[in-house]
């Protein structure tokens, strides 16, 4: 156990440094930073002076080499934006972002669960036929429009929710700003969570389904029927354990992509969090940013996938993951 | 020859997907209705009342109109303008063409991908399963979008970026089928684990079957359930995910929009009135990703042999 | 009274030297004042300089306010506009406008001499630019042990993070990128102003229909801009008001000889311009918030030539086409932003249809403008999308970036992708420099427009028309401006 | 008045080739107190009336007609809701597959626990005491530790006790067990058959018990029915079937039974089996492709080595090594076969004899020891180094449903070795082998095109054997090959095999806890006790005069059937 921990610990390592390398190889790609921290009329000569001083012109295993060993000291580069470290940068936005995820994921698990069970056990329903059309729905429209449709109709046309932002947040342990504890800030989660979830809820509904369908016709949940147990019982618990191993690893993925598609809502919804962040960055090609945004995610994927490991075995106990002998 | 391809058609009809098929109401809808977009989207050049592509027969003064049956239609117009001036009619038939092959061959690109790599990881584990999941990680870093600006500078810096039109649509391919394997990698390897610890997987091995038979005859076919809910998923996505590289300059040319790009570029139409401009490629869209998705969970169905059909 | 507005970008420092662009400006007129300013007719008005005069042609004295508190509590004297003049002239951006003074004196505490080199006609041009800066307050050393004077591009500093201006408002709150909160100064020197704004919020949003939701759904008060497509709506709700004025940003295309040895010929290049039908572009794609132009120069600029309209005839662009022997057409690519200017990509597209018309085969690429400026600085394409606002609000300022024969080293026609290149237009640039007459430097300006509209030195599409929207109690009319920096120091609420 | 009370029950399954009758008005019923025996070929339908009566049919099959009765009250067409109510806490049902009737993410724990409290009124901690003590009942060892673990973790026989477990433990009317004891050996079956004779006689609770083990039936069962072709075609008193059996099926099924008393040449042949209805093709096997060349007659030298094998379990994870527990599941274990043998391997359930199967097919690898195939040490090759020595040995698993892949039609899975192995020209070739082995093992031609789910137990065990055979292997591995075999089809199976070990010197290791089939099949027999070899001897010898302590007890618990005819019969 402690080894497998230390095994994921060291690939995470490796991971952030391939991440590094390949987003410090194409930042050249994504535009010329000087561009966007000067006026339009600064002459060429001018920002070559300052390419210069901010090592711009340097080779890039030089300017490669002085990132890293920065990095390990604990300093990824400083934001050409912001004027702060981008590590720090990145922390203030990720309770934002965590926040909005984290509502998204629980709309998504109140939500796809439920249907997903029902639609199994009841193929042949009018409400199944209704789930899985509205789930294809949400499939084909793009989370842009989505959102975009979300404020037209309940901040607009009915007014109940408000249009953008954050609104009231309370410190919780130290530097955590939380809206999940006024009534403010959990109305302005509302719209951008519903968005977010729109686009996981259709394929996790579906996916759930599925594996039902699968095992509801196993032996054991036969089995399980013949012991007498109560429905919901053999439904969720007999039945929906077995579906979960595929479900928790997409969801794993996905909670990455989540992370992914933030950059889309926390853009409509004007959502101070790391997705806009990184938007603004590649479109203000603030470089710094840009390569510990990515650093950031590749260790998040890595977290949640150990994680998502972790709880296979948790779930299916013939699942062999930290290698011993069988 | 001519016998044995006979004998393949009474094949077919004796199986069971044929006989599931003839009996499901919704699959030959399904069908039909896939069939016409296939048609329309290879035929489209037939079909369309214009040539979309044909840069001097679109009129800015016609932007705009909305379709034939409101009070400002024009006849020309059956389905209305857009904001250029093109017929939406021919436009979505020929939108339809670049989104569906995008969609399918991006997915069929990522799938190949992906069950490659997660069922090699899955059923040899150990050290290639830690190498191929945590290449998965660093590619799941990098969203499409960043795939995208990587295989554009590769590709400018090989081939200059004069060439870029001509192959758009298999660079296209290309980044959305390299940038979403993980999906398929890391769903595959779930169900390989689980699997592979069955007994007829304990059987094949003492039959002395090779790993890769092993691997796509006989634990394949055995986790293709999230793979299909996966796929029908995924070429919606991939259609979207086509109109959002659009805008890196990534996308198909401007001047030769897909489905996706119509219904993003259309948007900021709705409130303004001229809704035409993305909701009917809207509904094109979602009826196709309905039909696909229909089709893939009757599939699934189908091939499941425990699951019965009446 | 409390204002909410929303723009599509916030400050990017609290530093008004650190960057020059719309941003920085409209913090500047809020929480700065300038010597002075330009008023809704497009003339100068004092601020903190109450009056002016030549003393030479090459001297101008400015006499500044008595009565004038920084934030700080500090008073503004001559020594805090010579401390800022001088900084603004070592500032990267700010440089070039302030190339062609040599020095300023202070004459007293209260009055100081701006000196030029040559004689110089846009002296006024530049003083909108001088904001001064509490010299007491920036100097010394902050607590990191930088100077507080310091002024650096990509590193925090102390004027970054700190303000003590003269204007209207003081800021108490700054999140980079999430908000900014402005309370009213108490001793504000202008106490005609009739602004009644006590305190104002200001929420950057960047994506044009939350803004404007934002707005419809009251959550601001004020927003800026207005997407063409959003504009009916906010006209017509009964909650909001739109506010447009056409604007100074001229959108060209420039069709680059070098590239395209069709475009050396001023025939070929005459006919794309009367290809191209802009007012069209404007009405359609527009969506009639935007002015077709047939020149540089915006109304109200000296330059301004009232005979150079927008020409448009497909049939005359087809003879011309036939007369340089290019019936048949050629083909050419283009490039354009997609995220810069207002509609870009749709306004390429749309050209590239006209042009096919005349049988020129247009390749068309847009991309975002973090990549575009790249691609624009390598000429990468043979037409490409540039608008120009000038900095100086001076017709030669257009000329000067976008037509004049580039010269690496001077810096001229920086941004002439086209690469046209008429001596005369050079020579009628560096002369109005000089020309302190007005109305012979207008006399001069508008010739060279012509020569540029003769020689279709690019292709003038229309000027970006502003547009502000605002709650009915919001009375944003009276304060707006072409420049875009609204003086929200005047603002009156209901 | 009776307890169970099933009337001109019938059950379809209707599929797109026609409707398949399984069941064809059948009318029996039980009393309080007693014990039905139900036994037949395999496929005759038994499960399906068990299934039918407590309405779990797995789909698409119905019930077409006919009115059941518990204790008087009708419970046909009953509402599921109120269905549900019925199992579990009137019928508690045993499941033939034990293998797959335990869920594998739950523990074992979890699964009585659930049952306990859903079917009584009792508190968790009851519930627990209560499954702890079902476990010691039915002989789980050690049940604290057991309770803990996942099905995965347990023997074959250790789950069918689980799954009996489960079934007894809420005090149902009635009980339907489908073949509980085919996986346990003698002293195990004992301790159940005594379990529900106990319950039956002490707290009046009905029984049917589906078996092909007459053993059995003449040891428990009051009455019996006999059923064939989804038809009850006798039934009466234990003692009138099995020493007067009226119809022909009934006295060709009795005379196959395996006798403790002789060792036989062959086994009679039931004449009266499934397959009669294609014309009876008595397949020469000389001529048959499965005889073409006889490769491997190499008798007198030693084929298989085992030396020394060890293999540990961890039974319980922890942080620390230390904290670490395992089951020592083969502990040194030696043997040998000889090339032409038959060697056998008994032992009470869960004392490591497919463990020692599985080490030797490759599946598990030892700790230590080694295994010597043929005079080449397998333990240490690369899995392709081994691929040739896999055709030549071929393993029937213990647990025929789960060792077939779902996704495969029958046809597919016995061609697949053969096509993958080169062993045979043209596809026409291989359908005609496949359908030649299918019908060897009684299935008939036309099994092919369905899927594993379709078939009952016995049949499934069959497929899984014409499995094995279709790579013409040199060296066979048996787990309980017929444990869920009826007699008859079993006779017919252990001929084939017999045969085949004649023609074509096939070499077999032959696991098996059904002491009397033991005794027909194998030369040489193994007795294995946790994890041990306790003593290797030739069968009769072993038979007539055990060595070890062990081995004798085991001997006296074979059930004794007197009263069978032996008309017929050749007799060593
Ligand atoms: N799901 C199903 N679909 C189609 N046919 C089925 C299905 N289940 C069982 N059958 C058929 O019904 C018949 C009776 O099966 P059943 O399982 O009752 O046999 P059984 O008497 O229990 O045999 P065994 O002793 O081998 O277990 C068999 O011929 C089998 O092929
Ligand atoms: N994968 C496993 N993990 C842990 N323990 C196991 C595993 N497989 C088997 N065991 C344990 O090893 C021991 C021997 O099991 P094995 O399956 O060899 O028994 P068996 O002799 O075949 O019994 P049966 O006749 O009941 O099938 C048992 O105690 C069992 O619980
Ligand atoms: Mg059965
Ligand atoms: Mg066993
Ligand atoms: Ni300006």
């Amino acid at each position: 156990m402690v080894r497998f921990l230390f095994k994921r610990l060291f690939q995470a390592v490796v991971v952030m440094f391939f991440i590094s390398l390949i987003s410090f190889s194409i930042q050249d790609n994504l535009g010329d930073p000087l561009r966007e921290l000067v006026g339009q009329s600064v002459s060429e000569q001018e920002r070559e002076v300052m390419r210069d001083e901010m090592g711009l012109n340097d080779p890039f295993l030089t300017q490669y080499s002085r990132f890293v060993v920065k990095a390990l000291h604990g300093d990824l580069g400083t934001s050409y934006f912001f004027r702060e470290p981008a590590l720090q940068v990145i922390l203030e936005k990720v309770p934002a972002t965590l926040e909005l995820v984290f509502g998204a994921v629980i709309i998504i698990l109140l939500v796809s669960i439920p249907a997903g069970v029902y639609s199994a056990i009841n193929p042949r329903s009018l409400l199944t036929k209704f789930i899985m059309g509205f789930s294809v729905i949400g499939i084909s429209v793009p989370v842009f429009l989505m959102a975009i449709l979300l404020i037209y109709a309940f901040s607009i046309h009915l007014g109940w929710l408000p249009s953008y932002g954050r609104g009231d947040l309370v410190p919780v342990f130290g530097s955590w700003e939380t809206g999940f504890l006024t009534k403010d800030g959990l109305l302005h989660l509302i719209l951008p969570c519903i968005s977010l979830a729109s686009i996981m809820l259709p394929l996790f509904i579906r996916l759930i389904r599925a594996e039902m369908v699968e095992s509801l016709h196993t032996e054991y949940v036969r089995f399980a029927w013949a012991k007498g147990l109560n429905k919901y019982r053999v439904w969720f618990l007999h039945a929906l354990k077995n579906t979960m191993l595929p479900v928790v690893t997409v969801g794993g993925v996905q909670i990455g992509t989540m992370v992914a598609y933030t950059i889309l809502t926390e853009s409509v919804f004007q959502w101070p969090g790391t997705g806009f962040m990184f938007l603004e960055a590649v479109n203000r090609v603030d470089t710094p940013l840009i390569v510990a945004y990515l650093i950031i995610v590749g260790l998040i994927f890595v977290v949640t996938n150990t994680l998502v490991d972790l709880i296979y075995g948790l779930i299916d106990p013939t699942v062999d993951i930290i290698g011993g002998k069988k | 020859m001519s016998e044995q391809s006979l004998s393949r058609l009474d094949r077919f009809k004796q199986s069971n997907l044929f006989y599931c098929f003839t009996r499901d109401k919704v699959a030959m809808v399904c069908t039909g209705l896939f069939l016409v977009f296939i048609l329309g989207s290879i035929f489209a050049p037939a079909i369309a009342p214009y040539n979309p592509y044909d840069m001097s027969s679109i009129d800015i003064m016609d932007s705009e109109l909305p379709p034939s049956w409101q009070e400002d239609g024009e006849e020309r117009f059956l389905l209305g303008t857009d904001a250029q001036g093109r017929d939406m009619l021919s436009t979505i038939l020929y939108g339809t063409r670049v989104s569906l092959t995008i969609g399918l061959s991006a997915v069929a690109l990522q799938a190949l991908l992906g069950i490659v790599i997660g069922l090699s990881a899955g059923y040899i584990g150990g050290r290639v399963d830690s190498m191929l999941m945590r290449l998965a990680d660093i590619q799941l870093s990098f969203s499409t979008m960043m795939v995208a600006i990587i295989v554009l500078a590769v590709f400018k810096a090989s081939f200059g970026s004069e060439l870029y039109g001509e192959f758009a649509m298999l660079i296209l391919i290309f980044v959305i089928g390299i940038a979403e394997w993980p999906q398929y990698a890391r769903t595959i390897r779930a169900s390989v684990l689980a699997e592979k610890e069955k007994e007829y997987v304990q059987a094949a091995k003492v039959m002395g079957f090779g790993n890769i038979k092993i691997m796509f005859r006989h634990i394949l076919p055995n986790c293709m359930s999230p793979i299909f809910v996966i796929s029908t998923v995924q070429i919606a996505n991939a259609i979207i995910s086509e109109a959002a590289l659009s805008f890196l300059g990534l996308g198909m040319p401007i001047s030769e929009p897909s489905l996706g790009a119509l219904i993003s570029s259309g948007f900021e139409f709705i409130f303004s009135g001229s809704w035409w401009i993305t909701v009917i490629p809207g509904v094109v869209l979602v009826t196709l990703v309905l039909v696909i998705n229909l089709l893939g969970d009757w599939l699934r169905d189908v091939m499941n042999p425990k699951i019965y059909k009446d | 009274e409390t204002l909410k507005i929303a723009y599509d970008a916030d400050p990017v420092s609290m530093d008004p030297h650190q960057q020059l662009s719309g941003g920085t400006m409209q913090y500047s007129h809020m929480v700065f004042d300038p010597l002075v300013r330009w008023d809704q007719q497009h003339a100068i008005e004092p601020r903190l300089a109450s009056s002016w005069e030549r003393v030479n042609d090459k001297t101008m004295r400015f006499h500044l306010r008595h009565d004038v508190k920084f934030h700080s509590g500090n008073a503004m004297t001559a020594a805090d506009v010579e401390w800022t003049f001088k900084r603004l002239q070592s500032s990267p951006d700010y440089k070039a406008i302030f190339s062609p003074f040599e020095k300023i004196v202070v004459v007293d505490d209260y009055t100081v001499d701006l000196i030029t080199k040559q004689p110089y006609p846009l002296v006024l041009n530049a003083a909108t630019y001088i904001f001064p800066m509490d010299s007491k307050f920036y100097s010394g050393k902050d607590e990191n042990g930088e100077l507080k004077s310091a002024l650096k591009k990509h590193a925090d500093t102390f004027a970054s993070r700190n303000e003590s201006g003269t204007g209207p408002y003081t800021v108490v709150e700054r999140q980079q990128g999430v908000k900014m909160v402005f309370d009213r100064f108490d001793d504000y020197w202008d106490k005609k102003s009739p602004g009644n704004v006590d305190e104002i919020i200001l929420t950057p949003i960047k994506e044009g229909p939350t803004r404007v939701a934002a707005l419809l759904s009251g959550d601001v008060d004020f927003i800026s801009p207005v997407p063409p497509t959003d504009q009916k709506r906010i006209k017509n709700s009964d909650k909001t008001n739109l506010i447009t004025m056409s604007g100074t940003r001229i959108i060209t295309l420039q069709m680059n000889q070098k590239r395209v040895p069709a475009f050396k010929d001023v025939r070929v290049r005459q006919a794309v311009v009367y290809a191209i039908n802009n007012k069209a572009i404007a009405k359609k794609i527009m969506r009639g918030f935007a002015t077709p132009a047939g020149q540089l120069s915006p109304e109200g600029y000296v330059g301004h030539n009232d005979k150079l309209t927008p020409r448009y005839d497909l049939k005359k662009a087809k003879q011309l086409m036939k007369e340089a022997g290019y019936d048949k057409g050629f083909s050419v690519t283009m490039t354009a932003p997609n995220n810069r200017y207002v509609n870009d990509a749709k306004i390429a597209q749309a050209v590239a249809n006209m042009l096919s018309k005349i049988n020129i085969k247009v390749d068309l690429k847009t991309i975002p403008k973090a990549q575009y400026w790249s691609d624009f600085d390598a000429r990468a394409a043979d037409i490409m999308m540039v608008g120009w606002h000038a900095d100086t609000e001076d017709s030669a300022n257009f000329a000067e970036f976008l037509a004049a024969c580039p010269n690496a080293k001077t810096g001229m026609g920086q941004y002439n992708s086209g690469n046209y290149c008429n001596p005369k237009v050079d020579a009628i640039i560096s002369a109005a420099s000089s020309e302190t007459d007005p109305v012979k430097r207008s006399q001069m300006l508008k010739e060279m427009e012509a020569i540029m509209y003769e020689d279709a030195a690019f292709i003038p599409l229309h000027w970006q028309d502003l547009a502000w929207g605002e709650s009915k109690n919001v009375d944003g009319a009276k304060v707006v401006n072409v420049m875009d920096f609204p003086y929200l120091g005047d603002l009156v609420v209901k | 008045m009776t307890l169970l009370d099933v009337k001109d029950l019938r059950i379809e399954f209707p599929s797109r080739h026609g409707i398949a009758v399984a069941v064809d008005d059948i009318s029996f019923h039980v009393e309080a107190g007693e014990i039905v025996g139900l036994v037949g070929e395999s496929g005759a339908g038994k499960s399906t009336i068990g299934n039918g009566i407590i309405d779990l049919l797995s789909a698409p099959g119905r019930v077409a007609g006919g009115d059941i009765h518990l204790n008087g009250e009708k419970i046909s067409q009953l509402k599921a809701d109120e269905m549900r109510k019925v199992r579990g806490s009137r019928i508690g049902f045993i499941f033939q597959d034990p293998m797959t009737s335990l869920n594998p993410l739950f523990t074992v724990e979890q699964q009585l626990v659930e049952t306990i409290t859903t079917n009584l009124s009792v508190s968790k901690h009851e519930a627990y005491t209560r499954a702890i003590d079902m476990l010691e009942q039915v002989g789980i060892p050690e049940p604290q530790l057991r309770i803990k673990q996942y099905p995965h973790q347990f023997s074959g026989g250790m789950r069918q006790r689980v799954v009996i477990a489960i079934a007894l433990c809420s005090e149902p009317e009635l009980i339907i067990a489908d073949e509980p004891t085919t996986a346990l050996d003698v002293s195990i079956q004992d301790q159940i058959l005594t379990l529900i004779r106990k319950l039956c006689k002490e707290k009046q609770v009905g029984c049917i018990f589906v078996t092909h083990d007459m053993g059995v039936i003449s040891n428990v069962t009051d009455r019996v029915c006999v059923m064939y072709r989804g038809k009850m075609i006798e039934s009466g008193t234990t003692e009138q079937i099995l020493g007067a059996p009226e119809h022909p099926y009934t006295k060709s099924l009795i005379s196959a039974v395996p006798r403790t008393d002789v060792k036989l040449l062959r086994f009679p042949l039931v004449d009266y089996i499934e397959s009669v209805e294609e014309e009876d093709e008595k397949i020469d096997l000389s001529t048959h492709w499965l005889g073409k060349d006889v490769d491997y007659r190499n008798e007198g030298k030693e084929i298989l080595q085992v030396n020394d094998v060890n293999l540990k379990f961890l039974t319980k994870q922890a942080f620390f090594d230390k904290n670490k527990q395992y089951v020592h599941a083969s502990n040194n274990v030696s043997f040998n076969i000889i090339e032409g043998e038959t060697f056998g391997l008994v032992g009470e359930s869960g004392s490591g004899k497919s463990t020692i199967a599985r080490i030797v097919a490759g599946l598990y690898r030892q700790d230590s020891g080694s295994i010597v195939f043929d005079g080449k040490d397998l333990s240490h090759m690369s899995e392709r180094q081994r691929r040739p020595f896999r055709r030549q040995m071929q393993m029937v698993f213990q647990n025929p449903y789960s060792s077939m892949n779902p996704r495969m039609s029958i046809r597919d899975i016995v061609a697949e070795p053969m096509i993958f192995h080169g062993l045979c020209e043209s596809t026409k070739e291989v359908d005609q082998v496949v359908e030649d082995l299918l019908c060897h093992v009684g299935l008939g031609r036309k099994a092919g095109v369905k899927f594993p789910h379709e078939f009952s137990g016995g049949q499934r065990q069959r497929i899984s054997i014409a499995r094995a055979l279709a790579t013409r292997p040199r060296f066979l591995i048996c787990d309980e090959p017929t444990s869920a075999l009826d007699v008859s089809v079993q006779a017919q199976i252990l001929n084939l095999l017999k045969d085949l070990q004649q023609e074509l010197g096939l070499t077999m290791m032959f696991i098996s806890h059904d002491l009397p089939v033991i005794r027909q099949m194998c030369d040489r027999i193994g007795v294995m006790r946790q994890g041990s070899l306790v003593e290797i001897a030739e069968t009769e010898k072993l038979f007539k005069h055990p060595e070890h302590e062990y081995t004798q007890n085991l001997l006296s618990l074979i059930p004794q059937m007197e009263g069978l005819s032996r008309e017929g019969l050749e007799i060593v």
